[in-house]
């Protein structure tokens, strides 16, 4: 079997499994722990502060006025890598035709040309990231292994997308076997990670959007 | 850094004195009672991004990384990490995160006391949703129970536990109380059997502002509701809230709960004290085990209500320029909001705002208890430098806020800055413009 | 032999027809590269060639170039093991060679850019034999000979 | 044939009423397929006269002849098919008019007269199951027969996937246990010109540019000629454009593929599948697959019948006994795995609580806080 035939093969599928059973794994084990009512009584009916804390999702993506001064700069950086990694997973149709192969359903793609330009971009963004990580004094003193491992293997996912793409250092299905094999480790890695942020960010910001507005608080 | 410097610069009482294995099971006992799911998503959720920092005035006056809200709670995500996390089982097995020392704890002393007012204004900022203060004060209880309160909240805390106040006074509260009401010249209600709202003091009001304590009396007494004071349960303040002993923090609300209960009370009032508004509306239920059978409300929003409610009117008050300091423990963790400045609209009071006001504001310096550490008193001056500039940058000659601590920091920062602002109380200046309903 | 239909003889849709005459960037590099060749030349003397098989054309591309080149003043043909067509394109230089097989299959085709295409000229060895078999037909001519076959393959037959 | 002298391939070439023309014509058009520069032609035609004439044994085991109807099934003889196929070929049991044992006795002449110098073109498998029984001329296996004529080899041209890679005999479950030739014969220059079958100009090509040199060409890690196998179909595919851009025919029949847009989704190998289709094509350069409208199936490469459906796409998920995952499997897998996840989670959370539990209610001998 060649590289491509395993990484697509025999460890997508551990990966996949690894994957599911890892997220399933950590968030049942925090959310089966113990859950204390709030006994104080709330400020606003349940369904009002629930519909504050879906608001929260979205108003939370972007600092408030107050704060825009200070973290503008660094949120706009961590949010447009973000959104090139929406656009490169995605809307590149490879990758689609890789999700409707699995789960049966596809949608329309964006160019090809147009997705490389948005890597390179991401690339760069995830360098000017990573350059932050390690000279911003608050970060890097937060900074844990998790952290560069979890931008290691995202990274690394790029970087083998892009050679294959443009057919660097190699052949190509060489490097499509690289980048499948390096997408297999981001998934392997994923539930052990802050990449579960992913999973996290929604119900997150729910929950503490419908907690400062049960008290009436703003969020 | 050495094994014993943070014990060694630890600020303790005598009485908190233990073995580092006694602090650490004290530190683990006080964690597990406190993690549960809802605190083990905001653990789990953490990426690492430090913009809560860019939220925090420690951090902002000292561009110092220590001061990172979420640092401050670092030992508990390691705990957390070795002890309830889903992978715990393999963080021990495999040793990727140690045992939290006692040394830890207790250089973390200084960050999650000395260097947060539990203000709450990173729980605004955390693109994750995390609500950071909630994390501190967690961490504060496990602090707590490893004995490494700070020893002023520790002894004032301990006090208040075992006798209703927080440190002795020449004169029983009681009798300051009613002392307060002759010299006032307003009657105090005291120990009425019944009442429909059962009030309190803060004991700052006592000792430092009686005209707050008269004013509260002249309200009431203008509104002519059924009130009363209670011997019993006069303090407003919580030491336990600060110093993180739940379960004195509980035994302190059980006195009002218990007094307000016995006079059969609907409305606990809360005066112009902002701990002691989120200690009793926000966590005593939840101590007490069960919902309180009556409403916790802030003076302020009685009062508001009665504005709304056309039974309080009021005169114009001559203020001049005004701008109003929003207690955090009120309006950003408490939900008050609306009600200081209903109350300040109706007394024709346009507010110069000031930057970051409401939800936003930013901390005087002195919550969290952090006004009685003494050590924490430079670290704190730096911390509130920008606040008062803010107050000056409105230009505003009257300065206004609802918080007795609040007013308290800014005197003490007065005489520090010889500064030349004077905070006034809300509630007083309602006081003084009292129109009589009906005429 | 029976043949298959020729691409050409199937009447198909031509694919991505510009909508406008523009030309496909493909060309426009084909072009660009030839004027290259072009200038080089003028300075050098150095033919060169491009490979027309060599390139993934469409069909479409082929005619887009046609119609960018043009047609030539000067068209030959030569009859060897199939046809081959040596044109000149409107370009000045530039040859378009097409040579075919004997049914007339497409086997090789380039874009010369030089003075003549080599194959239209004649070798010197050929020419030495070729006035060899002129003397050769003087003489049998003189000697009231019948004339002898001439060869035009004995070249290489030294 | 023998002569006492080796024969040039010119004068054989002359014999043939060959013109000078001609061959620089054929050479042109042989260096076009070679993808050598295009002044190329004129120098390989003079090398190539000066060459002597060589000689091709041509075997064939577990195959289907589709590889040698490629070979023959140029429209008209090029010079290099003239040269291979009639000049040059002293045995193939499937074109000779000898049979039988004439047929071998031949192979046994040429094998013997121009021992260390002909090439050996192998086309099929070499099945070694049952003793090599599954594929036997003249009751010897094709073991013995091609580990006989490799050793006068001067080099060995493998053509079709089957004798280059094992091709469909060795595809799961390999019944035959078939091989392909490298896997047999270890110490000779193999050459591989793989496809199913292989592109007739590219087994001509090969096999002249052999003769022109006298070396191996440059080859890839698959040994096979780089001046074929150089690029992928997909790099040189004139619906690449349309990959750039982003427009795919979802359907062999929808508005994308009569628009004539790119079949990746539709399955398409050419972006790991290195061969000359798309440039020299096929049938005289008629078309190709692609050109035709139907995906390319990557029969050039290793094991390409077992790499998954032929219709699905490159970049999905592909594993399996068929080599394919079926939609929505990764649900099944995926919810197998979560459902371990959710009691391995309840576990973790149900030993975080005790352990919560044990820490708030220590035990006496535990350190009493003062």
């Amino acid at each position: 079997m060649d590289l491509l035939g395993f990484a697509r093969g025999p460890a997508l599928k551990v990966a996949l499994a690894v994957f599911c059973l890892g997220v399933v794994w950590r968030i049942v084990g925090f959310v089966l722990l113990r859950i204390r009512r709030d006994l104080n009584k709330p400020r606003a009916s349940a369904l009002r502060y629930l519909g504050s804390g879906l608001l929260a999702v979205g108003t939370r993506s972007w600092p408030h006025r107050e704060f825009i001064a200070r973290t503008g700069p660094g949120e706009a950086l961590g949010y447009s890598y973000h959104i090139g990694l929406f656009v490169m997973v995605l809307l590149f149709t490879p990758h689609i035709v890789f999700i409707g192969g699995l789960l049966g359903f596809t949608w329309p793609g964006l160019p090809s040309s147009f997705i490389t330009v948005v890597s390179v971009l991401t690339l760069t963004l995830f360098l000017a990231v990573l350059f932050r990580r390690v000279t911003h004094p608050v970060i890097r003193m937060l900074s844990n292994f998790d952290d560069y491992f979890s931008w290691f293997v995202t990274m690394l996912v790029i970087v083998t997308g892009l050679a294959a793409t443009a057919h660097l250092g190699a052949r190509y299905e060489t490097l499509l076997g690289l980048h499948i094999l390096s997408f297999d480790l981001l998934l392997v890695w994923f539930p052990f990670g802050k990449l579960m942020h992913a999973f996290y960010l929604v119900p997150s910001r729910a929950i503490n959007g419908a907690l400062l507005a049960r008290k009436g608080a703003v969020s | 850094m050495n094994h014993s410097a943070g014990m060694s610069t630890a600020n303790l009482a005598p009485a908190e004195a233990r073995t580092p294995q006694a602090r650490v099971a004290g530190a683990m006992r006080g964690f597990a009672q406190e993690i549960g799911a809802l605190s083990a998503f905001r653990l789990e959720s953490c990426i690492h991004c430090g913009i809560c920092a860019d939220a925090c005035h420690f951090y902002i006056a000292t561009e110092d990384p220590q001061y990172t809200p979420i640092w401050k709670v670092e030992p508990f995500k390691q705990a957390y990490k070795r002890e309830s996390s889903p992978f715990a089982p393999l963080f021990r097995l495999f040793g990727f995160k140690h045992e939290v020392t006692a040394d830890k704890l207790a250089e973390w002393q200084h960050l999650l006391f000395d260097s947060c007012n539990m203000c709450g204004r990173c729980s605004l900022i955390c693109p994750m949703g995390i609500d950071v203060a909630a994390l501190i004060e967690q961490s504060r209880h496990a602090m707590f129970e490893a004995g490494l309160a700070p020893k002023e909240l520790y002894h004032k805390a301990s006090h208040q536990q075992n006798t209703g106040q927080p440190e002795a006074s020449a004169e029983p509260y009681r009798d300051q109380l009613l002392a307060i009401g002759s010299r006032f010249s307003v009657e105090i209600p005291l120990d009425k059997p019944q009442a429909e709202i059962m009030l309190c003091v803060p004991r700052t009001d006592i000792e430092h502002y009686p005209g707050a304590v008269a004013a509260l009396a002249r309200v009431v007494k203008h509104l002519g509701v059924s009130a009363t004071f209670r011997s019993d349960g006069l303090v407003a303040e919580n030491y336990g809230y600060y110093a993180g002993g739940k379960e004195w923090q509980r035994d302190i609300s059980l006195r009002l709960i218990e007094q307000a209960i016995a006079c059969g009370a609907k409305t606990l009032l809360v005066p112009e004290c902002g701990h002691a508004y989120t200690a009793l509306r926000w966590e005593a239920a939840d101590l007490y085990g069960k919902p309180l059978p009556f409403d916790v409300r802030h003076v302020t929003e009685f009062l508001a209500d009665e504005l709304h409610a056309g039974r309080l009117k009021l005169k114009s008050a001559i203020t001049g320029k005004t701008t109003f300091h929003d207690p955090c423990q009120l309006v950003r963790k408490g939900g008050v909001n609306d009600a200081p400045r209903a109350l300040m609209r109706a007394m024709g009071i346009e507010l110069d705002e000031l930057a970051n006001h409401g939800g936003f504001s930013f901390c005087c310096g002195g919550g969290g208890g952090v006004l009685d550490i003494e050590r924490a008193a430079p670290l704190r001056y730096r911390a509130m430098e920008n606040k008062l500039r803010e107050i000056d940058d409105t230009g505003a000659a009257t300065f206004l806020t609802t918080c007795s601590d609040c007013r308290r920091t800014f005197d003490d920062a007065k005489v520090h800055f010889s500064w030349d602002k004077k905070p006034h109380s809300l509630l007083e200046l309602v006081a003084d413009n009292l129109s009589p309903t009906g005429t | 032999m029976e043949r298959l239909s020729r691409l050409a003889d199937i009447p198909i849709r031509l694919e991505a027809a510009p909508a406008d005459g523009g030309l496909g960037g493909g060309v426009t590099a084909l072009l660009t590269e030839l004027a290259t060749l072009l200038e080089r030349f003028a300075v050098a003397q150095e033919s060169a060639a491009i490979d027309l098989r060599s390139l993934p054309m469409g069909p479409q591309d082929r005619v887009l170039l046609q119609r960018a080149l043009g047609e030539g003043e000067v068209r030959a043909t030569i009859d060897a093991e199939g046809v081959s067509t040596i044109r000149e394109t409107r370009i000045g230089g530039v040859w378009w060679v097409e040579h075919r097989d004997r049914d007339g299959e497409l086997i090789a085709e380039l874009l010369e850019v030089t003075r003549v295409p080599a194959i239209l000229a004649s070798a010197p060895d050929e020419i030495a034999a070729g006035g060899r078999a002129l003397r050769e037909q003087i003489a049998a001519t003189a000697a009231h000979a019948p004339l002898p076959p001439v060869r035009n393959l004995d070249v290489g037959a030294r | 044939m023998t002569h006492g002298r080796v024969e040039l391939l010119g004068e054989v070439l002359l014999r043939h009423g060959i013109s000078r023309r001609s061959f620089i014509k054929y050479c042109t058009a042989a260096a076009s397929t070679l993808a050598l520069p295009p002044g190329m032609g004129a120098v390989m035609a003079e090398q190539l006269r000066q060459a002597p004439r060589p000689s091709v044994v041509y075997l064939s085991f577990q195959e289907c002849t589709g590889c040698l109807e490629s070979l023959t099934r140029s429209f008209s003889p090029t010079i290099e098919s003239l040269i291979f196929n009639t000049i040059s070929l002293d045995y193939d049991d499937t074109l000779m008019a000898a049979a039988g044992e004439a047929a071998e006795a031949a192979r046994t002449k040429a094998m013997k007269d121009s021992f260390g110098k002909y090439v050996l073109v192998v086309d099929g498998s070499v099945p070694t199951g049952a003793g090599g029984g599954y594929c036997t001329a003249g009751g010897r296996s094709s073991v013995d027969i091609l580990r006989e004529a490799a050793k006068g080899a001067a080099a060995i041209v493998c053509v079709g996937t089957c004798s280059a890679f094992g091709g469909i005999p060795l595809a799961d479950p390999n019944p035959t246990d078939a091989w392909p030739v490298g896997a047999i014969v270890g110490d000779k220059p193999i050459i591989n010109v793989s496809g199913c079958p292989p592109i007739p100009e590219v087994i001509t090509g090969t096999l002249l540019q052999f003769v022109t040199t006298g070396k191996l060409p440059d080859l890839d890690q698959h040994r096979r000629p780089k001046a074929f196998f150089g690029n992928t179909i997909h790099d040189r595919c004139y619906r690449r454009p349309f990959y750039d851009q982003g427009k795919f025919a979802k359907s062999f029949d929808d508005e994308g593929a009569r628009n004539g847009w790119c079949l990746f989704e539709l399955g398409c190998k050419g972006p790991t599948t290195y061969n000359a289709c798309a440039t020299i094509k096929w049938n005289g350069g008629t078309s190709f697959p692609i050109e035709s409208g139907h995906t390319c199936i990557g029969c050039a490469e290793p094991g390409f019948w077992d790499k998954g459906s032929v219709y699905s796409a490159l970049s999905t998920a592909a594993w399996g006994k068929s080599g394919e995952s079926r939609p929505l499997e990764v649900l099944e897998l995926g919810g197998a795995a979560a459902t371990v996840g959710a009691v391995i989670g309840a576990g973790s959370a149900g030993m975080s609580r005790l352990r919560q539990h044990r820490a708030e209610h220590p035990s006496n001998n535990e350190p009493k806080d003062g």
